[in-house]
């Protein structure tokens, strides 16, 4: 078994490796700082699956929250936005949250004082009335915002804090999203809750892509500050000058290798720290609860495990675990864009790589991301060259060959699927199965 | 009176007629899922992609068959290209099954091992079919494209409002409310049909009981085959074909084939309608219809939208959410066929 | 030589070896009975006369003939009938669908045979359009039985057919039994109840760890203070 | 101990426990038989609170539980085994074991990270108690094998050994007899008696073996088509005409006709 | 296709010039790369043809995948090809997000020029980019005054529009409407589409409910702009449109039909005859050359070869400085095919102004400035009416 996590991860080194001397070790350094951030999100997705058997289709979502995190506490604020409509918005705000507070007081105070009927036509119409009332406060004040500069803020901008800090914070907010989420969607059957969750996630990219005075909306925020040094600015120092001289390679080179590896220690930092505690977590009592409610939730319940309790808090440490990976992605991107948050890239991808690793099994969510990763990156200069290879017989202009090599953009799917399927094929219980304790 | 036929046109118009459409396209798609789901007992994220071959097939049949000078008329050619692509398909999906899924199933793998396996089916003939087509839009609809247009249709009747039918929708239509009452009879009927069902419930009894496990699977794809390619097609004929869209429609279709129930037809016909007619009557602007039915004085000011369209793909997974939290087996109470 | 035998049979999941060797036969017309302590591989030999498992060695003859290469849908189309331990039923199915899969292969007869079976247990006949799932446990076992019934097998092999039902229908069950061996049928059982069964059984099977512990007639089994002790709860 | 009143269940038009109403005294070993399909597994089920019930009451000592979730029972010193076994498949025999005491300082998080001694030793106890009832239930050596892989008698084994795991008040079993060897039966049925006698707790079986429910049960009570059919001792019970025409027969033909 | 040995900058040895072409060949505007790949090869062929580029120097495309909307897939494929293949510039990328991404996490840190042909958010102006990045497709600020302009001339005072969701499309919008409203129109509705859905009956039932003179489709021609038009027409909703530049082109008009007539539009380019010269060389190479920015990829090869050759290297800190003016007057005005011509003038130290296919003119530090022809569709083709 350890032969086995120990092999496959070689097998990895080697082939990053490969990459490095092949390609580039840029494009080394920048796939294995995704599959990182992809190993985190798998990490997430498998404490929810692969220990509880929750199937949350809504990654995306939970991504999604975390790097709005970063917008938010990392940009400067637009004091212009927060002067034209920004009292009156958080006025909205609080008004919001009195509707609310006044309406679960009266569900709760009126539950053996009055019918059922009367009780929900005052419900209703407190919350159409809320509704109203916030919506008449808000309005105004969002077109104020929107309207402050729309081509270049156009939004409230955030609170100019260390971009870091977002990690935590993006960690913090997607727990949150998921106790709502998981109020609402935990009672259902596993493909009912997939499709649910896969819906709410949809949701909140919607609300990310609509409401401009958040995060601008689809014109996206670019421009976050980063953690580490632009390599413009290394570029200029002496020492990096000196170094890519005695090492010979450019300085551009140099100085985004630097830069990667910067980001890469500090990923690796929140890895292994993360690794270190769902492991503890999997092997201790906790983990066998967890893995006995997969099994069977009604016994377990029987047997005094309160299993709507454990799903909310396993669903939510799961999501603050992809929240803080949406994060990081941010940070790393430099950029928040709704727009990139596709389930295929974000939902299913993720999906693919913990199967595809192994759930249930730390090590084997991280492989998956790993690889998946890689092939999802390499899949196109495989793609190319395969189409190449195969058609190198061929005459230079012969029309099968020039449409093949003209259509060697798609080889990138076909290439992803058949590695996927291979790997499946010969480990369907993903390359580091579950380990039997 | 006639205020009234007109607001009522408008409504049949623009939420009624599309709605309906709409409906039975995702209709038939989930019904193909759920086919799938209650045979295979998995979820087929291939589906998209499985109708998406069966249209292309068929469209480039279509082109032959139209290159040879082929024609029908008023009727679409593609109708009758449409008996090649299910051919087609069929052999698609045996193979897929004979050189993927089989194995899987020997191993008796996880329903979600099965999933994300469909999800690699998908990667791969998304590829496919890009590298033969292309990845470009193709219009390969010819025949009569109306059975009603909306200015023949107010010369008609002389209203203010006109009603458009299309050929497609008209055939979307039937064929969908065809299909899902023949996939039902067959599997609540036929002796094969329970069978599949059985097989689906516990394989090994099925054994047991004389079953033979080959034919079960063989006349699920068949049956599959036919659906998604009717599926495919029709939609293609009815907007247009683009691999793309294909990808698009994966969502819409769970999300019917869940809030109807998945495992029963009828609810994926009915999850087609909810999707469909939750998004058009939410975020449909009725103040004209208000316009016509109220009093002049009354007439509203503003568009008399309940939301905006900004948010209805939003809407359709909300309203999903909504039915799940009071019905959480969907609709019609899947599983059970 | 036994009608059907399964003789030496070596056989197991994966790593364990289960079966270690142990010989089971049942004549056309006659009863017999394996017993044992839980986990000494009855349900295993079962199977694998059944061909749900492979054998390691060992083989399995019916009417003279090795077996051993055929599929279990082949066999059920030899005539032989099987009652699985659990998952026995179709739970998605309702009751009388249950039954017409058990008829599959002769869907002519349906009828009479499924009137045969609503006589034997009445309840069916009350709950025939439930699904099987939602019956309660000695109800399922009902169907289960009456399914396998549907099958017109020359050869019944029933595990643990009582388990779980009330005594009228466990005696209604045995005298069933009874006739059906009358007409010629091999009737092969695993039972827990075990001293009912021996009473009625032509010849039992001690199974312990595998092995064929103690092979005599049934009653001559019952006699045996030794089995009766160790075995049959006294 | 437990007073069950006018409990009703329905399902659909079928109404599976119908205006059940019985006492179990604390203390006793009450046996509950009746027909299949009587709704003896209903009521347990309403009982341990995995369904709601239509109508009616169920009290714990002078308490309502009508309706808690099963959890909180199992708090209140409630257990329940399953009649069709609901084994923890993908856990090994022993952790089936292991995972029962609840609540357990190795079950919250906190604890897990922060306090690795704490746990090792609670472990260290519960591992020593799952081996003392495997080793009774003679399932040692199976301890490490998936309990997925048991056996069918092997399973409803498992499920009464987790009975065993903690300190209870009150136990269901639902024929944990069927498919059990009778020999290993009778070892059940006086560690049973024992478990009442030593520890004092209250049983409430189903079986149909009237041999092992004779030898345990005080009283006896008879169910038919959700309601409460007679009551008593086993030996009225099985005297009682009714009894005998809706559960127990006149015993078989072919033994009378031997006789 | 394996990248030379040699260590690139210090002395241009290279035999040959690599130029990436990034776009999203996957992913949800895949339909309109391919032709926007095939423009910018079209330039590079030309130059290879002419054999007066750098002394004889051969230009090589090598194509990478942006997705569209993977910012990390399209940063790990311009790493690729900018640290492994060794490109020498970018044409790309395509949609704003991915190029931000491409932009400031590879670009800048490698000092590659990158010249958008679609990228039209106005965030991109301001975005720090050393000099290196520059558009060929025009901002929305001016096009929003040209529609305006055009609806008003034709007396039309209310409107219903809708964008395609996403940067392009909602900064159109918001222009066309600023400038529509100042002028004394009415927007009566102003919704998003999504491109790709299956479905668009609810967006345009609204549209059709809200009224107006004409509907406003701020789109592409084969993504959800036509599903637009396509129901409305069906149903009845409307039946004239106003596109502007995304959606022109002749797929458009031959697959709605007759139906399309009498609709209008605006497209980027002036009375020069670049357009149509392009779009005869690109159907003799066999794409469309009408397809949303496919004109523009020419054009931003070209300006990049050209930059090169006046430059007289391929390293982007040389030649990055050039763009500008020769995309700009004064001087001789280069058209479409002309490549081999102004490669040989700028050899002679003539002064050109390279007008290409969509009439480029760079401002702002490196905006297109945009000329536009006011569309008509008659008898089922776009034909240009006025310049603006
Ligand atoms: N989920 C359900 N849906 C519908 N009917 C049900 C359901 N569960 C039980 N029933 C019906 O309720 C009745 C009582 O079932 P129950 O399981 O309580 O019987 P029981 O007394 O435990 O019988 P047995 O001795 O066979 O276990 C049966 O007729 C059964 O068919
Ligand atoms: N799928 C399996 N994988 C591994 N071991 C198994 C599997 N099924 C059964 N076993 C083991 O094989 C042994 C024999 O099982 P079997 O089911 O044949 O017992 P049995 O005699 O029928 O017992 P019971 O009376 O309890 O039904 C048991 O120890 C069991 O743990
Ligand atoms: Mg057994
Ligand atoms: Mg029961």
């Amino acid at each position: 078994m350890n032969m086995r996590v120990i092999a496959v991860f070689a097998l990895m080194g080697i082939l990053l490796a490969i990459v490095g001397m092949v390609q580039s070790w840029n494009v080394a350094f920048n796939i294995l700082n995704l599959c990182v951030i992809s190993a985190i999100m798998t990490l997430g997705v498998n404490m929810q699956w692969g220990y509880a058997g929750l199937v949350n289709f809504g990654v995306m979502g939970f991504v999604a929250v975390g790097g709005l995190a970063a917008v938010v506490i990392a940009m400067p604020p637009v004091e212009a936005a927060w002067q034209a409509g920004g009292g009156r918005l958080m006025l909205g705000f609080g008004v919001m949250a009195v509707v609310i507070a006044v309406a679960t007081a009266f569900w709760r105070m009126t539950k053996h004082r009055l019918s059922r009927r009367a009780r929900y036509i005052i419900m209703a119409a407190i919350l159409v009335l809320g509704y109203g009332l916030v919506r008449y406060i808000t309005d105004a004040a969002v077109v104020a915002i929107e309207a402050v500069e729309p081509a270049k803020s156009g939004y409230l901008g955030g609170f100019g804090l260390p971009i870091l800090l977002s990690w935590a914070v993006g960690a913090v907010v997607a727990g949150i999203v998921a106790m709502l989420v998981g109020r609402i969607a935990l009672g259902l059957r596993s493909d009912y809750l997939a499709i649910a969750t896969l819906g709410i996630s949809e949701i909140m990219i919607y609300i990310l892509k609509n409401e401009d005075w958040l995060a601008r909306g689809v014109k996206n925020v670019s421009g976050l500050p980063r953690p580490v040094p632009y390599e413009i600015d290394l570029q200029q120092k002496a020492w990096l000058n000196q170094l890519a001289e005695t090492s010979g390679q450019s300085l551009a080179n140099a100085s985004s290798i630097i830069v990667k590896l910067c980001y890469l220690s500090l990923f690796v930092a929140v890895l292994v720290g993360l690794f270190w505690l769902a492991e503890k977590a999997l092997r201790a009592p906790w983990g066998r609860m967890m893995r006995a409610i997969r099994d069977n939730e009604v016994a377990a319940e029987a047997m005094g495990k309160d299993v709507k309790g454990r799903h909310l808090q396993i669903f939510i440490l799961g999501s603050a675990v992809l929240g803080l990976a949406g994060a990081m992605l941010t940070t790393l991107d430099g950029q928040f864009t709704p727009h990139s948050y596709q389930p295929l890239r974000f939902t299913f991808l993720v999906w693919v790589m913990v199967i595809v690793g192994g759930s249930g099994n730390n090590y084997g969510a991280i492989i998956g991301g790993f690889i998946i990763w890689f092939f999802w990156i390499e899949a196109e200069p495989i793609g190319l060259w395969l189409m190449d290879a195969l058609t190198a017989g061929l005459d230079a202009d012969s029309p099968l060959r020039v449409h093949l090599l003209e259509s060697a953009a798609h080889t990138r799917l076909m290439t992803m699927g058949v590695i996927m399927l291979l790997v499946l094929r010969f480990s369907p219980k993903g390359l580091i199965p579950e380990a039997k304790r | 009176m006639v205020d009234i036929i007109n607001a009522l046109v408008l409504i049949a118009n623009f939420i009624v007629v599309p709605g309906l459409t709409y409906g039975c396209q995702l209709g038939l798609g989930a019904l193909g899922i759920t086919m799938i789901y209650s045979v295979l007992r998995f979820s087929n994220f291939a589906h998209g992609e499985m109708m998406s071959f069966g249209a292309m097939t068929t469209i480039l049949m279509t082109w032959w068959m139209q290159a040879q000078g082929i024609s029908f008329g008023a009727v679409p050619t593609a109708l009758f290209a449409l008996p090649f692509g299910i051919v087609a398909v069929i052999a698609l999906t045996l193979t897929a099954d004979r050189l993927v899924f089989r194995y899987y199933r020997s191993i008796k793998a996880p329903p979600v091992t099965m999933l994300i396996v469909s999800m690699g089916l998908m990667f791969f003939l998304g590829g496919l079919i890009r590298f033969i087509i292309g990845p470009d839009d193709q219009n390969f609809f010819d025949g009569q494209r109306f059975i009603i247009n909306a200015r023949q249709f107010k010369e008609m009747t002389g209203l203010n409002e006109g009603l458009a039918i299309k050929t497609t929708q008209g055939m979307t239509l039937i064929l969908a409310v065809l299909m899902v009452g023949f996939v039902f009879w067959f599997l609540r009927h036929t002796r094969t049909g329970k069978s599949m069902r059985a097989y689906a419930n516990n394989e090994d009894l099925a054994l047991l009981s004389g079953i033979n496990p080959e034919r079960v699977i063989l006349v699920t794809w068949v049956i599959t085959a036919f659906l998604v390619t009717l599926a495919g097609t029709l939609y293609g004929l009815d907007k247009s074909y683009k691999p793309f869209t294909y990808l698009s429609l994966l969502l819409p279709i769970f999300a019917s084939a869940i809030v109807g129930g998945i495992g029963s037809p009828i609810g994926a016909i009915l999850g087609g309608f909810v999707i469909a007619f939750s998004e058009l009557t939410i975020t449909f602007a009725y103040k004209r219809v208000l316009g016509y039915l109220l009093p002049q004085s009354l007439e509203p000011q503003g568009l008399m939208q309940l939301l905006s369209t900004d948010y209805k793909i939003a809407l359709s997974f909300l309203i999903l959410v909504l039915v799940l939290i009071l019905k959480p087996t969907g609709i019609a109470g899947g599983k059970v066929i | 030589m036994s009608f059907l035998i399964g003789k030496d049979m070596v056989a197991g999941y994966g790593g364990a070896t289960i079966l270690k060797g142990c010989t089971i036969g049942v004549e056309q017309g006659e009863i017999a009975v394996i017993v044992g302590p839980n986990g000494a591989g009855k349900s295993t030999a079962m199977r694998a006369l059944f061909g749900l498992l492979d054998l390691t060695s060992g083989a399995v003859m019916m009417d003279g003939q090795d077996i051993g290469a055929l599929k279990p849908q082949m066999r059920v189309q030899l005539g032989m009938g099987f009652v699985p331990q659990t998952a026995n039923i179709f739970t998605e199915l309702s009751v009388e669908e249950n039954l017409e899969m058990g008829a599959f292969l002769h869907p002519d007869d349906f009828a009479d045979a499924e009137e045969q079976v609503f006589e034997l247990f009445p309840i069916l006949r009350e709950k025939r359009h439930q699904l099987a799932g939602e019956l309660s446990g000695g109800q399922r076992q009902q169907v289960a039985v009456g399914r396998a019934l549907m099958t017109e097998p020359k050869i019944l092999m029933l595990d643990e057919p009582t388990a779980g039902v009330s005594p009228i229908v466990m005696d209604e069950l045995f005298d069933r039994i009874i006739d059906i061996a009358h007409q010629g049928i091999a009737i092969l059982m695993v039972e827990q109840n075990a001293r009912q069964a021996l009473e009625i059984a032509d010849k039992g099977y001690v199974l312990v760890q595998g092995e064929n512990r103690f092979t005599d007639s049934g009653k001559a089994l019952l006699a045996d203070r030794e089995v009766r002790q160790t075995f049959l709860g006294g | 101990m437990i007073s069950v009143k006018n409990l009703v269940k329905t399902f659909g038009g079928i109404r599976a426990v119908d205006g059940a109403s019985m006492t179990i005294a604390e203390g006793s070993i009450t046996g509950l038989i009746g027909p299949n399909g009587a709704g003896k597994t209903t009521l347990f089920n309403v009982v341990a609170g995995v369904y709601q019930p239509d109508a009616g009451q169920v009290m714990l000592g002078g308490d309502d539980i009508t309706g808690l979730p099963p959890h909180e029972l199992f708090h209140r010193g409630l257990l329940r085994t399953f009649q069709i076994a609901h084994e923890f498949g993908s856990l090994t025999v022993r952790e089936n074991l292991m995972m029962v005491p609840s609540p357990q300082a190795g079950e919250n998080l906190l604890n897990v990270w922060l306090r690795p001694r704490r746990i090792r030793t609670e472990e260290h106890s519960i591992a020593q108690k799952a081996n003392d009832v495997l080793d009774f239930l003679q399932l040692a050596g199976l301890a490490d094998e998936y309990a997925g892989n048991l056996s069918g008698g092997q399973k409803k084994l498992l499920e009464l050994g987790r009975t065993m795991m903690v300190d209870a008040r009150i136990v269901f079993l639902d024929e944990v007899g069927a498919g059990v060897n009778r020999t290993l039966l009778k070892t059940i049925g006086d560690a049973i008696l024992r478990l009442n006698r030593e520890r004092g707790y209250t049983f409430c079986m189903i079986e149909h073996d009237m041999d092992f429910i004779a030898r345990l049960c005080a009283p006896v009570i008879v169910m038919a088509e959700g309601s409460v059919l007679a009551q008593g001792t086993a030996k009225e019970v099985k005297a009682n005409p009714q009894v005998i025409e809706a559960y127990l027969g006149t015993g078989s033909r072919h033994r009378k006709q031997r006789a | 296709r394996h990248g030379d040995d040699k260590p690139e900058g210090g002395v241009e040895v290279a035999r040959d010039v690599k130029i990436g072409v990034i776009l999203g060949y996957t992913g949800p505007i895949e339909s309109l790369t391919p032709d926007m790949a095939a423009g910018a090869e079209l330039a590079m062929k030309e130059v290879n043809d002419s054999g007066a580029f750098m002394d004889g120097l051969k230009v090589t495309p090598v194509r990478g995948d942006t997705t569209c909307t993977d910012a990390q897939a399209a940063t790990a494929t311009t790493e690729r090809l900018i640290t492994s293949d060794k490109i020498s510039a970018i044409v790309g990328g395509d949609c704003s997000g991915v190029t931000t991404a491409m932009l400031e996490n590879v670009a800048l840190a490698n000092g590659v020029v990158m010249i958008s042909p679609s990228a039209t958010s106005p965030a991109l102006t301001t975005v720090k980019d050393d000099g290196l990045f520059f558009r060929t497709a025009p901002s929305d600020a001016r096009q929003g005054q040209v529609v305006t302009d055009i609806l008003m001339d034709r007396g039309i005072k209310t409107a219903a529009m809708t964008y395609t969701n996403n940067d392009y499309g909602k900064g159109l919008a918001d222009s066309i409407k600023a400038n529509y409203t100042a002028a004394g129109g009415t927007i009566t509705i102003n919704i998003p589409h999504e491109d790709g859905k299956a479905d668009y009956s609810a967006e345009v039932g609204s549209l059709a409910q809200a009224g107006g003179d004409i509907l406003i489709v701020a789109g592409y021609l084969d993504q959800g702009g036509k599903g637009i038009i396509q129901t409305s027409l069906d149903n009845g909703a409307f039946d004239r449109f106003f596109m502007p530049d995304g959606m022109i082109g002749d797929s458009l008009p031959e697959a709605i039909g007759p139906a399309l007539n009498g609709s209008i539009g605006d497209f980027p380019g002036t009375d020069s005859p670049g357009a149509a010269t392009f779009q005869s060389m690109a159907s003799d190479a066999g794409f469309k050359g009408d397809g949303p920015f496919a004109p523009e990829s020419y054009d931003a090869a070209a300006l990049i070869m050209l930059a090169m050759q006046k430059a007289k290297s391929t390293n982007s800190q040389d030649f990055k400085g050039y763009i500008e003016g020769i995309a700009n007057a004064p001087g001789e005005k280069v058209y479409p095919g002309e490549l081999g011509k102004a490669l040989k003038m700028i050899d002679q130290g003539t002064e050109i102004d390279y007008v290409g296919a969509s009439a480029v003119e760079l401002v702002n530090g490196g905006e297109s400035a945009g000329n536009y022809r006011e569309i008509e569709v008659q008898n089922g083709e776009n034909v240009t009416v006025k310049f603006r």
